[in-house]
């Protein structure tokens, strides 16, 4: 508690110093434009943000980076920019932990002969790997040069290959683990362009997901949520229904009103056979009459008894189901999860496209845009072959930027072991993950929160990215010493900047956009913006003549053999992605919203299958396929397919810091290193497994104190013909009172939350996280019930008797008006204020627990210990909130730090408090808008105005303790998915 | 009045105890910081009656009074008493690009949240908190910034609110 | 019952003496152990202190356990000497005489251990004196609608009410000392004798001052468990919100102070041969009174469940089905046992009046009024209302150190006590036998 | 203590019948200023002297009622000092402040009861300034008569022959100024 604050406030002299001086150190940013606040001065003590773009995944949100005396403390969304719209995701909050990470490599690094690593200066390291490549042009061996990146587009894209043309190699691969390659597949075969759409959910009437995860990993999850979450507004006691079919409870499955649980490679039948019903019923919206034969010829097959067959799906349904989203005009049917490639991946996503086709969606819900920035990535076909050329010793010098393929590569594609025939091997990175740990030489790389860049994530959407902070460590910018080894190849003296390098690259967008304006101005706008953002470019699209029902067959995967009794299936995890985000503490400590796992990797596991084997939540089971075999806790799962067994892919590090590593294992290793038959990609799923109870009980940590409410009535489900029947039933609010009620003399301060909105993502958690300085406090503490989230989302599973879908209700501080927790405390440390928030003082707390004990709802968290920020990921603290020390209580304070801010900037203005001005970190940033804020006491308010117009879905948690909570819940609502 | 003898032992060992929990709980103020350079705001504020926001223009705009800048401060001292030794170390200081790292006189616990805009724009002066700092050479931390009943006595008078969130968050 | 006595003014001042004689090796090793003991539970307490509350095993549910559950523990031992000394010395019951110093000491050293609990079990017990009534921070006060400030004002008051009451009570046997001992000793006993002489105007205040005490003492030994009970009563946990915690707990504590004082009579009747004293008879009056104390809380635990049945409401069923058959059975079953099952015994002649069987029976209706409130405590905070906060107890040794502790604490207190003060009142057995006459 | 002060002497007796005579006598003599001393209060003795009921009653009457006054005073001044709402409660609650001004009923009337018996009893008293016999305290009686030195030896003559064992005997210096400083 002391070191942090102590540490900003001396940093404010230099800050204020730092302003005066321009120029004075080499790494300083340049022209830094502030986006809330004018570019006055910086003032010690007031935050100034910076537009950028978040890189944490291929979606590209635009952010806005909070930066309190020269450094970031925040990222929230900018509301500007197209894809997140001022909204972020869990990994995008936790993009600070990357700028931050302890275990971030800090300066240039050679590796020894004896295998340690020693520091090497940045010229020296610049000018050995000159060096090597002279002599490989010498020789006439330029081609030998490769680089492996992540996906990139823009300025860093273009400097890639320009710098491999200077020295004459084409041997550039922008990997990116999940590739998407069934859809690029599908809409070649379908339609003979070989994109990727973009999904428009909010323009959709009806929204069916074949296995497609949208809304946690699957391509853009941050725009999904948002759009799904507009979607799904309540008209009139109705909504847009949402049908997820698919191998898995996953967490966008448990949102839908119906999950129909399928085996995993069998979804297309159901797409199928709705082309069936809708084609032979003559509903088909979008095509002409011509075609329509044509589809029927294709689909003849798969009339609904036959879909029965397959998929088990009562063909009754398949038929109302194909009527109902044919009635949709337009209805979205979406598919192409990565964790279908390699088993039907491709034929479900062409099977959906027809579909789409049919009901008339291309064009309006799924759209083919011009430029596609996700075609360029390369598949694992194309990975497969460099990793051929490596063994035959055709790389030379390797360079890897911002990927980790050893340890996203299936071991048994020998990437390992063919990386050691490449003489030298530069790690472009952050950190020492498995593949920088094989590196000869790693020059670190600026985190993208102190780089310069652009990033195109769709057609028309320029994201340009700044600095917003000096870089922590001795590290350069990726594009910075790719234009340095340029310049030593060429023997320029010339030092020219990545800097240089985007505006020069901008000035071409300049002369697109707008070519009339300055581009002085245009260059401080675009900055400013957060970049420049134009509408799309479309392109219309028909099917493919040559597609017929063989095409069909021939997408098809092979049928997975079952000698050992289980079909494995991995999907990218929420929280880590690829694996990427595994060394981010929050994202580790942070539950998985399904699981509610913390700091684990697990393998699912049908109840039927556990009870046959023995295994019980947390026993270790050993999962072996012809590959590899690796050993896991076991979480028994309704959620699945009786015999599937499904691994999240992300944990199981060897290198990546602290946070990662020896953390459970990677399924990885299981995989087969053959290509999927059809798409090329890796097979992520379908593989024959085998399971073996190892009987041993492992320690997990599982958040979840229950996976079940009972009789609770904590999470209230309505349907829509119940909302409907009931619309003018309120909650019975009064109570009688012993006492006379407080006053509140100006505001009221009290939040809405539609729990039909929330979808679980977490965001708000990490927010919270982030806004309010929690503490990450381990495994260990997780295990035993001592995570500090403030927000907590908590799931049920059987909110409702017709279902069993996993339910979420964001559980936070109530705010209560008479809160049980105050008066048992004997110091005042938790009292009401005026304005309604239920206070904690954490200095004169003095840890009775007695609060805690007596909170119903059980949010208040308690301070074990005292928590470890290692330096530097204490620069993230945020210092207009108190870091706690040992033995204090701390939750939720409604973000009373930007109450009071929002209070001195009206009093600045000589106004009084707005609606919207005081937004706290958890509604910044929920994707779906299911968080309001505001004022009670104002009938205009927007958290009124939602009690208002949701009064049927009104209620209180434990309502009948009369604790009067500020914090209103709106029922979840399940709509029907067939009419 | 004296009684079993085990009961007063009890008792030191208790008020013994506590005291020494007390005394490592406490955080211990700076007592006399040695400046890098003998600013003297008696000279600056007493003899030429400086106003303080000169310096410290934070005050207005902001939570934090802000300490100048090098560049504030060589403001005047390009021409000003240029040959005084202080001044010449001073602008060595400018030369070498470098700030001035003056030690904190004052530290104001980490769960303080004081706010310099509220108080100067009610017309509370800069003397009523920090004294009369055109008298001294040298400040020595001042005792009662780091007391909550000086500040709850002064709220009181002015009928300020004594919310504790106020200040604590 | 004069008649049962077999005793002299003489006598009886011979057999005071003998209690005080040098001790034992036994008795040196015994106290060497308890040190161990107290530097166990003072390392156990410096860790947490120094680590923080996470050395114990609390968690977020569960914020209180084991020192709450030992605090009440102690609290519940404590009303033994004021249940034996203040009440039935208002109702006049002729056996108190010989049994009640030890059981006055016992309150006064459970108290003492009690009351380091509360500071234990803080977070941050470098600022208990928060919660005292002085004015901090200018004006600021402890928070009076807070139990535990109510709970720190009686605990507080009962302390000194019951010292006071002790030491009175042994003033004029230690004048006897003063007179018995010579050399540093009578000075000692001196100072503590106050100048004590025994005139009839000391008498007439003296007998005054403590009949007072003793009925200030009554109504506050009721108090003080219904403020501690109040702990748990005022809050909204079910389990805890019941209105028949103030006389249930009551109940409970003069159940387990009942055991405490057979375990500690027991043992010291046959060290310092006082078996003149504390007859079988006496023992056998406490073992019929535990009997009823038994159904007391038995008809306690009964109510409890009747009411979580009968009350309709499901989170309080709910815990009540949990204590039973949860995690935590083994605690729940293993109270009903302990206190209300194994004091049955006492119906019968032979085990009331057998010693063996009074202390094995007495330790187990102590392990059974512990393990009572380990089940108030720890079984409804794991189990409360939001059923994703769910979680349960595990066992540190830091909580085990702190335990042992403080029964170190208790037990060496009172072994230093019985060999420095005398542990059986003098003077109000010689008021109780014929004084010397005339032959 | 006793009521009277001065020279006295102080005759101890074996058994509590020759005290019991003692007194007798002495009371034929028409002779009052004396204390009876004995190890435990006895009912014989009361009968002979008809104590008066004594006065810490009141002590503990106004200790009880100081308690409860303060404990309603602290708890309002407390509450005014630094108002705060806690869980929808009235600022000034009458249940929890109750228990409180109880409990310090209580505490002062303990207090009190404990200092009437000192004021009283005239305790403590570290070093015993009048004639005391160390038998007194555990099988002795004695009769303590306070006068002047001629009174005393008559007296003691009376009580020889009701049997008294010994008899000591302190005389006070005139004038007895700071005799009870203590």
């Amino acid at each position: 508690m002391e070191i942090k604050r102590r540490d900003f406030v001396k940093l404010i002299g230099a800050a204020s110093v730092a302003t005066a001086l321009p120029g004075c150190t080499r790494q300083r940013p340049r022209n830094l434009i502030p986006y809330v606040i004018p570019h006055e001065e910086i003032q010690p003590g007031k935050a100034v943000w910076y537009a950028s773009v978040c890189r944490e995944c291929p979606a590209g949100c635009g952010v806005h980076v909070r930066v309190r005396e020269g450094r970031a403390v925040k990222v929230e969304g900018n509301p500007v920019h197209p894809v997140s719209e001022g909204k972020l995701c869990s990994r995008g909050h936790a993009s600070l932990q990357g700028l931050y990470n302890p275990d971030r490599i800090q300066q240039p690094r050679r590796k020894r002969e004896d295998g340690r690593w020693e520091r090497i200066a940045w010229d020296d390291a610049q000018e050995l790997i000159a060096d090597k490549i002279k002599d490989l042009i010498d020789e006439g061996r330029g081609d030998n040069i490769a680089f492996i990146n992540s996906h990139q587009t823009g300025s860093l894209d273009a400097l890639i290959n320009e710098f491999l043309n200077t020295v004459g190699s084409a041997r550039r691969l922008n990997y990116e683990p999940f590739g998407y390659e069934s859809v690029k597949k599908a809409s070649d075969t379908v339609f003979n362009v070989e994109k990727i759409p973009q999904y428009k959910f909010n323009e959709a009437n009806y929204i069916i997901s074949f296995g497609s995860d949208f809304l946690e990993t699957w391509m853009s999850p941050v725009k999904h949520a948002r759009e799904f979450g507009a979607a799904r507004e309540l008209q009139n006691s109705r909504m847009v229904p949402f049908l997820h079919v698919g191998p898995r409870l996953s967490m966008t499955a448990t949102n839908a009103d119906e999950f129909i649980k399928v085996k995993p490679g069998r979804e297309y039948a159901l797409a199928l056979g709705m082309v069936h019903v809708i084609v032979h019923e003559n509903i088909a919206r979008g095509i002409p009459r011509a075609q329509l034969n044509h589809v029927r010829a294709v689909v003849e097959d798969y009339f609904p008894r036959e879909v029965e067959r397959i998929t088990g799906i009562q063909f009754e349904k398949v038929e109302k189901l194909a009527r109902t989203f044919a009635a949709a005009n337009p209805g979205l049917a979406v598919a192409g999860n990565p964790s279908l490639d390699g088993n039907n991946g491709a034929l479900t996503t062409a099977a959906v496209h027809l579909l789409n086709y049919v009901c008339g969606n291309i064009g309006r819900t799924v759209v083919f845009e011009q430029t596609d920035l996700l075609e360029n990535i390369d598949s694992y076909a194309n990975m497969r072959r460099f990793v051929r050329s490596m063994k035959q010793g055709e790389v030379s010098v390797l360079f890897v930027y911002d990927s980790n393929p050893s340890f996203t590569m299936p071991e048994a594609s020998g990437f390992n072991a063919a990386l050691e025939k490449v003489e030298l091997k530069v790690a472009l990175s952050s950190y020492l993950d498995e593949t920088s740990a094989q590196a000869d030489l790693i020059l670190p790389v600026n985190s993208p929160l102190e780089s310069w860049g652009d990033y195109e994530p769709s057609d028309g959407v320029y994201g340009l990215m700044q600095p917003s902070m000096k870089p922590v460590f001795n590290t350069r910018m990726a594009g910075d010493i790719l234009l340095s080894l340029k310049a030593l190849l060429n023997n320029d003296e010339n030092d020219a900047s990545f800097y240089d390098y985007v505006r020069e690259r901008w000035r071409e967008i300049h002369q697109r956009l707008a070519p009339n304006t300055d581009f002085e101005e245009f260059w401080v706008g675009s900055l400013a913006n957060g970049g420049r953002f134009t509408d799309a470019q479309t392109m219309t699209v028909q099917l493919n003549d040559r597609f017929a029902k063989q095409t069909l067959e021939e997408l098809k995967d092979r049928e997975p053999v079952e000698q050992n009794g289980f079909e494995l299936m991995t999907y990218p995890s929420m929280n880590h992605y690829d694996g990427r985000g595994a060394n981010r503490p929050w994202l580790q400590e942070i539950p998985d919203p399904m699981t509610q796992m913390t700091w684990e990797n697990w393998v699912e596991i049908h109840p039927d299958d556990a009870n046959r084997l023995g295994i019980r939540n947390g026993d270790k089971i050993e999962v072996r396929s012809s590959y590899g075999v690796i050993e896991l806790p076991a979480y028994v799962y309704e959620g699945i397919q009786p015999g599937v067994v499904a691994i999240p892919v992300g944990q199981g590090h060897s290198e990546y810091g602290r946070y990662a590593e020896n953390i459970g294992a990677s399924p990885i290793l299981l995989l087969s290193a053959s290509l999927a038959d059809v798409t090329g990609s890796v097979k992520w799923s379908g593989l024959d497994v085998s399971v073996v109870n190892k009987q041993e009980r492992l320690r997990i940590a599982n958040v979840a104190g229950s996976d079940v409410q009972g009789e609770r009535p904590f999470l209230q489900v309505v349907t829509v013909e119940e909302l409907i029947r009931n619309s003018t039933r309120e909650e019975k609010e009064e109570y009688p009172q012993i006492y006379e009620p407080h006053e509140y003399p100006e505001h009221r301060w009290g939040m809405t939350i539609d729990l039909n909105k929330c979808i679980g993502c977490s965001a708000c958690v990490t927010a919270c996280y982030s806004e309010n300085n929690i503490p990450v406090v381990g495994k260990e503490d997780v295990r035993r019930g001592r995570e500090l989230s403030w927000i907590q989302i908590q799931r049920f599973f059987d909110a409702r008797e017709d279902s069993d879908n996993g339910r979420f209700l964001p559980m936070l501080c109530q705010h209560c008006t008479a809160a049980p927790c105050e008066p048992v405390c004997p110091v005042f440390a938790a009292y009401h204020t005026n304005e309604g928030l239920n206070a904690q003082v954490y200095n004169r707390c003095i840890g009775t627990r007695y609060c805690s004990n007596n909170c119903p709802y059980k949010v208040r968290r308690f301070n074990w210990w005292d928590y470890d920020f290692p330096s530097p990921l204490n620069w993230q603290l945020n210092p207009d909130v108190t870091v706690r020390t040992k033995g204090v209580m701390e939750k939720c304070t409604f973000c009373v730090q930007r109450i009071t801010d929002a209070r001195q900037e009206a009093r600045l203005e000589g106004r009084d408090i707005r609606d919207g001005d005081v937004v706290p970190a958890c509604q910044q940033t929920c994707p779906t808008d299911a968080i309001v804020f505001g004022d009670l006491k104002d009938p205009d308010s927007r958290v009124n105005q939602l009690r208002e117009r949701n009064k049927a879905r009104g209620y209180h948690v434990l309502n009948e303790l009369n604790t009067q909570p500020a914090v209103m819940y709106l029922k979840d609502v399940v709509e029907e998915t067939t009419s | 009045m004296n009684q079993n003898f085990l009961y007063p032992l009890y008792i030191i060992l208790f008020v013994g105890f506590t005291a020494l929990l007390i005394v490592v709980g406490c955080e211990r103020q700076p007592t006399h910081p040695r400046q890098p350079i003998d600013f003297s705001h008696k000279v600056h504020v007493g003899e030429y009656k400086i106003d303080c926001e000169y310096c410290h223009s934070g005050v207005r705009s902001g939570p934090v009074a802000g300490i100048p800048s090098v560049q504030t401060c060589m403001g005047c001292h390009q021409l000003v008493a240029a040959t005084e030794p202080e001044i010449m170390k001073l602008r060595e200081i400018w030369e070498r690009g470098e700030p001035i790292r003056w030690k904190r006189v004052n530290v104001v616990a980490d769960f303080v949240y004081f706010d310099h805009y509220p108080h100067v724009s009610e017309g509370i002066s800069c003397e009523t908190c920090h004294g009369d700092v055109g008298q001294k050479d040298e400040l020595l931390p001042t005792p009662h910034l780091h007391s909550m009943t000086w500040c709850v006595d002064c709220h009181d008078t002015y009928e300020a609110s004594k919310d504790c969130m106020i200040c604590h968050r | 019952m004069p008649s049962s006595y077999n005793l002299s003014y003489t006598k009886t001042d011979a057999d005071l003496l003998n209690t005080l004689k040098s001790p034992s090796k036994g008795y040196w090793v015994a106290l060497a152990i308890l040190s161990i003991g107290l530097l166990i539970g003072a390392y156990g307490w410096g860790s947490q202190i120094y680590y923080g509350m996470g050395m114990s095993g609390k968690n977020n549910p569960v914020g209180w356990a084991l020192y709450i559950t030992t605090f009440v523990f102690w609290v519940g031992i404590a009303h033994s000497g004021t249940l034996i000394s203040a009440i039935l010395f208002l109702f006049r019951v002729r056996w108190r005489a010989p049994v009640y110093r030890s059981a006055e000491a016992v309150t006064v050293f459970a108290l003492c251990v009690a009351g380091l609990f509360p500071l234990i079990h803080l977070g941050r017990p470098w600022v208990f004196y928060w919660m005292l009534p002085i004015p901090q921070m200018g004006e600021m006060f402890p928070n009076f609608k807070s139990p535990l400030v109510w709970d720190l004002f009686a605990v507080f008051t009962y302390l000194t009410v019951s010292s006071t009451f002790f030491v009175l009570g042994m003033m004029p046997d230690v004048a006897i000392l003063r007179d018995k001992f010579r050399g540093w000793k009578k000075k000692v006993y001196g100072v503590l004798a106050l100048g004590w002489r025994g005139t009839d105007q000391q008498w007439r205040h003296y007998t005054a001052a403590y009949l007072f005490l003793a009925a200030l003492a009554t109504p506050l030994v009721i108090s003080v468990h219904s403020i501690v009970s109040w702990d748990f009563a005022m809050s909204v946990v079910p389990g805890w919100h019941d209105t028949i915690f103030a006389p249930y707990f009551v109940a409970g504590a003069i159940h387990s102070g009942l055991a405490m004082v057979i375990i500690l009579l027991v043992p010291m009747r046959k060290w310092f041969s006082l078996k003149e004293y504390i007859t079988d008879h006496h023992l056998a009056s406490l073992a019929k009174l535990m009997i009823f104390t038994a159904f007391v809380v038995g008809f306690a635990y009964a109510i409890e469940f009747f009411m979580a049945w009968y009350g309709g409401d499901i989170y309080k069923r709910d815990v009540f089905l949990f204590r039973a058959f949860g995690p935590y059975w083994w605690s729940f079953w293993g109270l009903f046992f302990f206190n209300f099952i194994l004091p049955m015994l006492f119906w019968w002649h032979k085990y009331r009046t057998n010693t063996v069987w009074l202390i094995v029976v007495s330790i187990g209706v102590s392990i059974g009024m512990w393990l009572e409130r380990f089940v108030i405590i720890v079984t409804s905070l794991s189990h409360e209302y939001n059923p994703f906060a769910w979680g349960s107890h595990f066992l540190t040794s830091t909580e085990v150190y702190i335990i042992i502790g403080s029964f170190s604490l208790f037990f060496f207190l009172f072994m230093v006590f019985a060999k420095i003060l005398p542990v059986v009142s003098n003077w109000e057995v010689k008021e109780v036998i014929e004084p010397p006459k005339k032959k | 203590m006793s009521a009277y002060k001065g020279s006295h002497i102080l005759s101890v007796y074996a058994t509590i019948d020759e005290l019991i005579e003692g007194i007798h006598a002495l009371k034929k003599e028409g002779k009052k200023k004396f204390s009876v001393i004995s190890p435990v209060p006895h009912h014989d003795i009361e009968h002979e002297l008809h104590p008066k009921p004594s006065p810490v009653r009141v002590f503990t009457l106004i200790g009880g009622l100081f308690g409860f006054t303060l404990g309603w005073a602290l708890t309002y001044y407390a509450t005014e000092s630094y108002p705060l709402i806690v869980g929808g409660k009235p600022y000034i609650s009458i249940p929890p402040y109750g228990i409180i001004a109880y409990i310090l009923t209580i505490l002062f009337g303990a207090l009190a009861t404990i200092a009437g018996l000192f004021i009283n009893a005239r305790l403590p008293e570290f070093v015993i300034k009048d004639a005391y016999d160390e038998r007194l305290s555990s099988d002795h009686f004695a009769i303590q008569y306070y006068g002047d030195e001629t009174e005393l030896d008559t007296v003691k003559d009376i009580l020889n022959k009701t049997g008294a064992v010994e008899t000591h005997k302190k005389i006070e210096e005139i004038p007895q100024k700071n005799q009870f400083v203590d």
